[in-house]
């Protein structure tokens, strides 16, 4: 059984095991400019992620309360990490790509300018091989999306 | 005909059809049913085996390697379906059991709750029952008016008549065949659309034979609704499609309740998926997802212009050769007709002309056709019907000619 | 266990079903979601091939050769449906799509049409979505009360207080589930509805996963409407059987008008065809009815005693092997539970259980089951659940244990 | 293509062809006890019988209007010819007998005393072959019996 246990941690890696256990932004800001909740109701992981902006726009900070499993956890607290000094744009071309990542195991097609963010997501890239999970990772994605935008709730489908 | 090659090679697709080799009372099969429902290729059993086989297990919400394949398999069906349709959107595509149930669908979803009291729909006078019935509960329950559409002698709607019913703006829907399952006719979506757009109203369109012979673009048409059925098109039973536009689809409230249609459920209240899951309750038809996926992917593979000129070959030779029977008569004579031909023959009543052509092995469909009220209006009971499909040869509508003078001799 | 032979021949049985063959993930696949869905037997396999291959055309009101054998494959689903369950009267089967299906047509065509404003319906607390939703929408369309039977900490119905909620005479029909498909519990349909009936009302229940295990005799058990569905069955999806008394057949207005289920057609009034055809509209699902057949013979061919005697020793198995899980919970405990067991373990989230599971082949479904209210009574939000079919063995069960241990470690 | 007449003839028997073409019976009664219409919607077969009654209750007349195929049209008049002379317990009789001689191609267990009319009515048995066209057959006997028992309407199935 030890290969399975292998394959085990090709797609629970340590990092992700870490993160979903003790998430460093897993928590409801003290202040903040915008929040939204996720909702993904096959399954009921349910977040919600609060944003603080810095003057120039940018994302000071990301914190987010979640209920769901191992992957939705480390993909939000990987994400608070990952959007930290970003503008909202930005962070729109990196879930574009994160998505791509998840979906397809690869981004062939990122901008270079992303890959140094996309490289810290990447563990989360094994996600591909379960359709269904993919929207346990890109859950927190949504709901930060849908807070930049003055949304309240994110509509994934 | 001309001198073009012939447009497929029918002895291929002949061979895909294991069915055809049988004979039926010693004699070969001559299958002149298809309109009721198509025989099935090698390529859709085969699908539907293998997934029995090797790869099956319910749908969404499975997390498990068998449930996340199957699901990819059903789900492919979705994207079939919506190429085969040029619809804009994979998620206006909504399976149901057939055409009946799609158009009872939008009975109950749109008709109940969108449309008013006061409001009308308009059918034609040559609608299956599918697209009869349940406008007509509609109107007995919800006092919705149902007006019908004249046709004319030739069987072709008329779209003068239909403008007039349309003119006092209270018709929120059109729904009208786009090919009658007796006639032959193809209507003419595209200005039975702008018409109905013009006047306030929506439209539908049930394609259940349309799409068995043409390419259906509901884009170029500008449908709202079109509603078509698996297994008419050389499909499984038990799955059918309705699209219809997202906006649409989003306004109108669920149908059928249950499993797989949630976004969340308490006693006080549920809320609804996205569409189209909204629309599909319970467990769908996957294993007829999988069949129908590859019966959409076995027509495109030989394509419509091929098989649209087929048809037009077939209906062609076969008007030719009933003309030569004497006392047969055929019904309608639309310009543009297709794959489907509906005669009487003298005296002889349609259900012993489809006895004796059944002793020959040929398979020829009797009866009103779930089109009471179009027999009516040209005055019969019934009809013996020889219907096509992309195996049909010439040859087989030779014989059919041929057993008819037998049968026409024999009743004389 | 005992010493008696084991009730079944496994390993027989095991290899009528080729899937159980296939290796997931470099390893056999151990497919323990047989409650969502369960795999198919050869024989269903075959029907449905040959039916394609040899004997296919639309049914009933075909005169040809083709058209009457194919109506009598799918009608003798009917017979075998209505001996499967004791129903006294074959015309009592309504084929539709699944269990979800069955239960929105009571709720639509008895309960829009029969139940009256100011009734009540009750279900219990541990119903599937398709014993909520179907009610819920007739409770906002038509005031028609929606009450709900609690359940027990074990998991079992909680008869006096379902007696209470039945004491002021207003409810019309009691509708709970046969064997809950979270819970494993068998409800006992013969006191719900002797229950039920003493006060005025009538018993649906949804046999969607007890049929799959126990005998199930309608009469016995005194029920008014029963539904169950045939891809849990071992059959293909697409198909599912609404048995109901035959004078509420014959009092209840269509649900779906369409072809086939109309004895006359004008625009001014149609009339209906006799139950239970007036409730099969369209083209129905006929190479599904013909798999359906398949499967039922050959759960009638292994038989319920033994089936029923493999589920009781697997349940046994299976909970003192998850008893000797450090952290594992079981859902309910119910002294008459069947072959479905849901689970939560320690801080491991349900769906990385079953991604973790995955890996080792084994197939086990996570979620809320579509009972997100039963999951609200337990205070959890999903579960893993382990479920089993008549292939399933105590081998299987020992390599989720095992898998299990291994998932706790990964997680601690 | 001879040995397929040959099969023809098995089915639509010269009788048969010759009752449909000219049905002695087939005639609205000028005084009638009881009538009923059968209905099969099926297939658009509508017939009507009409029956006049002999002072002790045996059947003195039947005639019939229908509309329908060569096959209900012969049922009725073979039926209208059998018919005549006896009781409606023995009319009865004689159509559960002819009943199964349509579904199963014959009637093994028919009471002796039914074998003379039953073997007029025997050209009729090939349409066990067609399940579909049983009802042809046995439409008017049911709107006879509707008539008998006081009922406008057969209720066929
Ligand atoms: C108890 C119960 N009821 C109803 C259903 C619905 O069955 P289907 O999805 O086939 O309609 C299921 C299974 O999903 C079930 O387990
Ligand atoms: C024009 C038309 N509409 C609707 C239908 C109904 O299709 P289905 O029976 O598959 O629902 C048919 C075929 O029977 C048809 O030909």
């Amino acid at each position: 059984m030890s290969d399975t246990l292998g394959d085990l941690r090709d797609l629970y890696q340590d990092l992700i095991l870490d993160h979903s256990r003790h998430p460093r932004h897993g928590k409801r800001l003290a202040a903040f400019d915008a929040s939204a909740k996720g909702d993904n109701p096959m399954c009921g992981d349910r977040v919600e992620v609060f944003v603080r902006r810095n003057p120039d726009g940018t994302i000071a900070e990301t914190g987010f309360e979640a209920r769901g499993c191992a992957i939705s956890v480390a993909a939000a607290d990987l994400m608070a990490e990952t959007v930290a000094g970003r503008t909202p744009a930005d962070t729109r071309a990196l879930f574009a790509a994160f998505r791509a990542l998840v979906r397809s195991g690869a981004c062939p097609d990122c901008p270079p300018g992303i890959a140094a963010p996309l490289e810290r997501l990447a563990p989360l890239a094994g996600v591909h091989e379960y359709p269904s999970r993919v929207k346990c990772a890109t859950l927190p994605w949504h709901a930060l999306i849908a807070a930049l935008d003055g949304s309240k709730e994110a509509s994934s489908e | 005909m001309n001198d073009a090659p012939y447009p497929l090679d029918l002895a291929a697709i002949r061979a895909d059809f294991p069915i055809l080799a049988r004979t039926v009372r010693g004699k070969p099969l001559v299958f002149l049913d298809s309109a009721a429902s198509a025989q099935k290729p090698r390529a859709v059993i085969r699908a539907m085996t293998e997934a029995m086989e090797t790869q099956y297990a319910n749908v969404h919400r499975g997390l498990h390697w068998m449930s996340e394949r199957t699901t990819e398999a059903y789900e492919a069906a979705r994207d079939a379906a919506a190429q085969l349709m040029n619809a804009p959107d994979r998620h206006e595509i909504v399976f149901v059991r057939n055409s009946t149930e799609a158009l009872n669908l939008v009975a109950h979803s749109y008709g109940r709750h969108l449309l008013r009291p006061g409001q009308a729909v308009v059918i034609s006078a040559m609608e299956h029952h599918s697209n009869i019935i349940p406008w007509q509960l509609l109107r007995d329950e919800r006092g919705i008016e149902l007006r019908v559409a004249p046709i004319t002698d030739a069987g072709e709607l008329d779209m003068a008549a239909l403008e007039a019913l349309l003119a006092d703006g209270k018709v929120g829907l059109v729904s009208i065949t786009h090919m009658s399952n007796v006639l032959g006719t193809y209507t003419n979506p595209a200005r039975i659309a702008a018409l109905a757009h013009a006047h306030g109203a929506l439209a539908m369109f049930d394609g259940s034979q349309a799409i068995v012979h043409r390419a259906v673009d509901v884009q170029a048409m500008g449908a709202d609704f079109y509603a078509w059925t698996g297994h008419k098109l050389y499909g499984p039973t038990g799955i059918g499609v309705l699209w219809a536009r997202r906006e649409l689809l989003e306004a109108m409230p669920p149908f059928l309740g249950g499993g797989e249609m949630i976004s969340s459920v308490t006693y006080e209240r549920s809320t609804w998926a996205a569409v189209p899951h909204k629309f599909e309750a319970g467990t769908p038809a996957i294993l007829e997802g999988i069949g129908l996926k590859a019966a959409i992917d076995y027509v495109r593979a030989i394509g419509y212009p091929a098989i649209a000129a087929h048809e037009a070959a077939l209906t062609e030779h076969a008007l030719a050769r009933l003309a030569e029977i004497p006392g047969l008569t055929v019904l309608g004579a639309a310009q543009d007709r297709g794959g489907v031909v509906s005669f009487t023959l003298d005296r002889a009543h349609a259900h012993d002309i489809a006895t004796l052509l059944d002793r020959f092995g040929i398979a020829v469909r009797a009866g009103h056709h779930c089109a009471e009220p179009l027999m009516h209006r040209f005055g019969v009971e019934s009809t013996a019907r020889a219907s096509f499909g992309l195996y049909t040869t010439t040859g087989e509508i030779d014989a059919l000619a041929e057993a008819l003078l037998r049968v026409r001799e024999f009743f004389a």
